[in-house]
């Protein structure tokens, strides 16, 4: 059981790291404003979901898991409003300068 | 591989710190210094001082952002005047000097500390068992007085100075979700170090900070707007703060002849009450360094 | 102790860095950042001679955290000057 | 060991976002760089606590996010509040 | 309760009063700057009785806790601030102390803002005599320069702004250094109370703390050449502000170097050294500076410049107290005296720009107007700072001088009597024009108005004046040392 719990959040992380990696990529590369934030939001609120329940997996406590997911859905929330508010300026004012 | 990580860790730190200050737009220096305070805060992990992390996550990267923020757009665009190159050249080597010297002097320092046996040995004595509040409140509490009484003046000197309030752009529905979940977390989170401090990494800077990190949110999003009642009940609470701390340490020193000593057995009681009144009155004096005082009360 | 020096050459990087730019620039914000970024330098350096068998001092964490404190009241002030400042000259 | 390795990763994923924001060239590009490296910063964390066994870890991450949201508002609602 | 405590708590409680009723804040600041002086008057006469005193705060002792020392150093320093306050402070209350007598609305934002921050600078500079450990000291300072700077934006104009921008900018430099300080001896001997500076003075690393340390205090103190914000601060402030900034607030760093100084024992003779170069290079450039000064306040200011260089020239000759000599204790006199007499001048130069409207120096002597008691006022303190007999200036330089001869040190002696050479010059710039009389005068010229700034600078300079036939006083207060 326990090693079972262990592949599985080792693997979780895992791809919750890659993720964020590809995030960080999509962030440097990708052309313009909109697509980065794209590649922001999807990207990196998925990819902090995935290593905090791989994390959850790996440290085996119940009373961390509370603590992580108010994490994940705070950082998921900012991303999104933020997200949206950056898109509305963009969009608005051709920039937000 | 963990060495790895410090190596990376370091060098992100100075890069962003370069980064951010070598740039004359405003905004990437702002960004590259909130970026620069989270990798500091990673590096304190790193280096055992969670309390200060959680210290310079919410002060550091979060308040001091906020208000660098603020005055970008208040100040004139940089200027892009620089020195000429031989002085550059020269300041440069002067640094790189200065810095090869610390680094040499600290690392060579012997490091033979007094302090660590000391704080372990009286540490059932303060009544709290995480050390660094045993410093901050009972080993060394003459400089935490001394410390509020800093971000007093601090606040009287920006009430005489007198900048305009922020005016935040409006934001939009939105942002009532938002403030639904996060400024609860903050209040909840702030009461949560708060209690935790006496045991384990936190304490009253961390969740005043925390707590004003909330009001900002409340007042970004344009639910809270500064009104001149609200700022002169902010004024207050912040200046209690230092009154209440200053009377408690005189009524400890009428209770037990020495200043600053808590009563036997009570020194729990004394530390937290004494924590729970600063986390208001620092989140009270952050909140006002930001959004500025309410004018004086001039006829 | 590598790990100490690692952090112990970022922090007087930080110091240097913040040194040089104090000397050579005149903007007002900018000497802000770099006033914070000089004290961040200090706060890696006294942790980071803090260290001992992988224990942190307490006593240099409360210092440092003191640091923080004091230094997020004192930049207040200098932004509300330099923001005084700037729209004095404005009017 | 392996999570040592993936918390080395997730600081490069965190420092990856430093050349858009040093490059731009708009400030929202500066300020998606700069939510990016505070999300990497709380996975970062995570990681850590992870591998090191210290949930306490759990608790700076929480406060990180907290803050993360705050300052990623005052990014955005303080743009072009100008005197 | 204890004196020593109430001290500092006093003035900081009477702070927050002041802040949370700005109407009758006047009231707040004379009665707490009143009773304050009183406190301090019992701890000297405690001191003088029974010797030093110490209180380990919470009951810890150092390294740990923190140990307030109140010595005879400290005591005098203690006396000089509250003396000199209580004096400045009557000044101020002709802002009005009571709602019924503000005058304008100007006078009212002066008194709001000005109580408070003289309360708070009150209670840090007692906290940083008493101090007997580096950290405080360092958050002490933190106090101090806030408020220091507070009152130099009193006056709000432009040039105060930016002078009060650079005055907080350079003091936070300048404590970031001493905290940089405090880090390396932390990790050089792993304790920073002030009992261990004499061990900081045995290692390399110590003494590479202490530089950083006395840097730090130097660009505090305005020394030669980290004095560059201060001119400009001290001549833009009210003169009010100026006198409490110039005559008081940079002595306390110059009380921190002198304490490191005594403490530091023989290992600290380099940094001495330097602290003497740097303190005869001050002298004349500050003295250069006033000579060539357009502005009244801005000579001034720029004598504070040459003032602070003599007393740390004094410091820095001085040797350690534990030798034989005494020559710290001239360092401590000239602070004193420095203090009296600069409080004086700059409320002095304060009436007289009133009078005249403005303070050129060119334009001192108006046909119409005979001198004042201000302009009386500023030819005392004048006698006082360039060291005549029987002042306290002449009393310090005396003691100094004797020393220095039987060392020996005859290079130190020519450049302070340089030094005192061009402060007699460059005060009799003022001294001759304001004093002018007999044909100069229009036959009908008349004579300005008496008001409280004259009393005060008056009560100033003549309280410079008297010490000099007291100081057995201060010298014997300064024989009580903590050991």
């Amino acid at each position: 059981m326990t090693t079972v719990l262990h592949a599985l959040g080792l693997t979780l992380t895992t791809f919750g790291v890659s993720f964020l990696l590809i995030a960080a990529l999509g962030v440097w590369r990708l052309p313009d404003v909109l697509s980065r934030l794209h590649a922001l939001t999807k990207a990196d609120s998925a990819g902090l979901a995935l290593i905090a329940l791989g994390a959850a997996c790996l440290t085996g406590r119940l009373n961390t898991l509370l603590t992580l997911g108010l994490c994940v859905v705070l950082v998921a929330l900012s991303g999104v409003t933020i997200g949206h508010l950056i898109a509305r300026a963009h969009l608005s004012e051709g920039d937000l300068e | 591989m963990s060495l790895a990580f410090d190596v990376l860790l370091a060098f992100g730190v100075v890069f962003t710190a370069a980064a951010a200050l070598g740039t004359h737009d405003r905004v990437a220096s702002i960004a590259g210094f909130v970026v620069t305070g989270l990798l500091v805060a990673l590096s304190l992990v790193r280096l055992g001082a969670p309390d200060v992390a959680l210290a310079e996550a919410a002060i550091g990267a979060g308040l001091t952002g906020a208000l660098l923020l603020r005055s970008a757009w208040r100040l004139k665009p940089a200027e892009s005047r620089v020195s000429p190159p031989i002085d550059r050249i020269i300041v440069a080597l002067i640094a790189v000097c200065l810095s090869g010297a610390l680094a040499w002097a600290v690392y060579t320092a012997p490091g033979a500390a007094l302090y660590p046996a000391l704080v372990s040995e009286r540490l059932a004595e303060s009544g709290v068992t995480n050390p660094v509040t045993a410093v901050l409140l009972n080993f060394r509490a003459w400089d935490t007085l001394l410390e509020i009484a800093v971000l007093f003046v601090a606040l009287i000197l920006v009430r005489i100075v007198a900048p305009a309030h922020p005016q935040p752009v409006v934001l939009g529905e939105l942002m009532l979700p938002f403030a639904r979940i996060v400024v609860p977390m903050c209040a909840f989170l702030a009461g949560h170090l708060l209690w935790q401090g006496a045991s384990v990494p936190g304490g009253a800077f961390q969740a005043g900070a925390i707590l004003a990190g909330g009001s900002l949110v409340l007042m970004l999003g344009g639910f809270a707007v500064p009104t001149p009642r609200l700022l002169s009940w902010g004024m207050m609470v912040a200046l209690l703060g230092l009154a209440v701390f200053a009377v408690a340490a005189l009524s400890t020193e009428a209770l037990t002849g020495t200043l600053l000593l808590y009563p036997d057995g009570a020194a729990k009681i004394w530390i937290l009450m004494i924590e729970a009144l600063l986390t208001l009155s620092i989140a009270a004096m952050l909140c006002l360094l930001f959004c500025g005082m309410p004018r004086r009360p001039l006829k | 102790m590598t790990s100490e020096l690692i952090y112990i050459c970022a922090g007087s990087g930080l110091v240097g860095l913040a040194f040089y730019r104090l000397a050579t620039c005149r903007d007002m914000l900018l000497r802000v950042l770099s006033l914070n970024v000089l004290a961040v330098g200090i706060a890696i350096l006294f942790l980071a001679s803090a260290r001992d068998a992988g224990m942190t001092d307490a006593v240099p964490q409360a210092f440092v955290l003191t640091g923080i404190v004091v230094l997020v009241a004192v930049t207040a002030a200098l932004l509300a000057l330099a923001e005084q400042i700037d729209r004095q000259r404005d009017e | 060991m392996i999570l040592n390795f993936l918390a080395f990763c997730t600081l490069v994923a965190t420092l990856a976002a430093l050349p858009r924001l040093i490059l731009g060239p708009t400030a929202a590009d500066r300020i998606i760089a700069a939510q990016l490296a505070g999300t990497g910063t709380v996975a970062t964390l995570i990681v850590l606590g992870t591998a090191d066994n210290a949930p306490a870890l759990f608790d700076a991450a929480l406060v990180f996010a907290t803050l993360a949201a705050v300052s990623g508002l005052a990014f955005v609602a303080l743009q072009r509040t100008r005197l | 309760m204890s004196d020593i405590s109430l001290l500092v708590l006093l003035p900081l409680l009477a702070a927050v009063g002041a802040a949370t009723t700005p109407r009758t804040s006047g009231i707040w600041g004379l009665t707490a700057t009143a009773l304050t002086a009183t406190l301090a008057v019992w701890l000297t006469l405690d001191v003088f009785q029974d010797g030093a005193r110490y209180i380990a705060i919470s009951g810890w002792v150092a390294p740990l806790g923190i140990v307030l020392v109140a010595d005879g150093l400290a005591a005098l320093m203690l006396l000089m601030t509250s003396g000199v306050g209580v004096i400045v402070a009557i000044q101020a209350a002709s802002w009005g102390v009571f709602p019924s007598s503000c005058a304008s609305k100007d006078a009212e934002s002066l008194r709001a803002g000005f109580w408070p921050m003289w309360l708070a600078t009150l209670g840090a500079m007692n906290a940083l005599f008493l101090s007997g450990d580096l950290f405080n000291i360092y958050v002490a300072f933190e106090i101090l320069g806030l408020t220091a700077v507070g009152l130099t934006a009193l006056s709000g104009t432009r040039s105060a702004l930016r002078a009060a921008f650079d005055y907080l900018s350079a003091g936070l430099a300048g404590s970031l250094l001493l905290l940089l300080g405090v880090a390396l001896a932390y990790g050089a001997i792993g304790r920073v109370d002030l009992a261990a500076v004499p061990m900081l003075a045995d290692t390399i690393a110590g003494r590479i703390a202490l530089a950083f340390i006395v840097a730090g205090l130097a660009v505090k103190a305005a020394l030669f050449p980290l004095h560059f914000w201060m001119p400009e601060a001290h001549s833009s402030a009210t003169p009010v502000a100026s006198a409490l900034l110039s005559a008081l607030v940079v002595k306390g760093a110059l009380y921190v170097i002198l304490r490191i100084s005594i403490e530091g024992g023989a290992g600290m003779e380099a940094l001495r050294f330097a602290l003497a170069v740097m303190g005869a290079a001050a002298m004349l450039w500050g003295a250069w500076g006033a000579l060539r000064a357009t502005r009244l306040k801005l000579l001034v200011a720029q004598s504070t410049v040459a003032q602070i260089g003599l007393i740390t020239l004094a410091i820095g000759v001085a040797g350690d107290n534990l030798q034989q000599n005494g020559l710290w204790q001239a360092a401590a006199l000239l602070m004193l005296s420095h203090a009296l007499a600069k409080a004086a001048m700059f409320i002095a130069v304060g009436r007289i720009a009133e009078e005249l409207g403005h303070d050129r120096i060119s334009g001192l002597n108006r046909k119409e107007l005979r001198p004042g008691a201000a302009e009386f006022a500023f030819a005392i303190a004048s006698v006082s700072l360039i060291g005549l007999p029987p002042t306290a200036g002449f009393i310090g330089k005396w003691i100094l001088i004797d020393g220095l001869i039987a060392r020996d040190a005859w290079i130190w002696v020519a450049l302070i009597l340089i030094g005192t050479a061009l402060s007699a010059a460059y005060l009799s710039r003022v001294v001759s024009r304001c004093l002018r009389g007999g044909p100069h005068v229009a036959a009908n010229a008349h004579h300005p108005a008496w008001r409280i700034g004259d009393i005060t600078a008056l009560g100033l300079a003549t309280s410079a004046l008297v010490l000099g036939l007291a100081s057995a006083l201060p010298l014997g207060l300064l024989e009580i040392t903590a050991k």
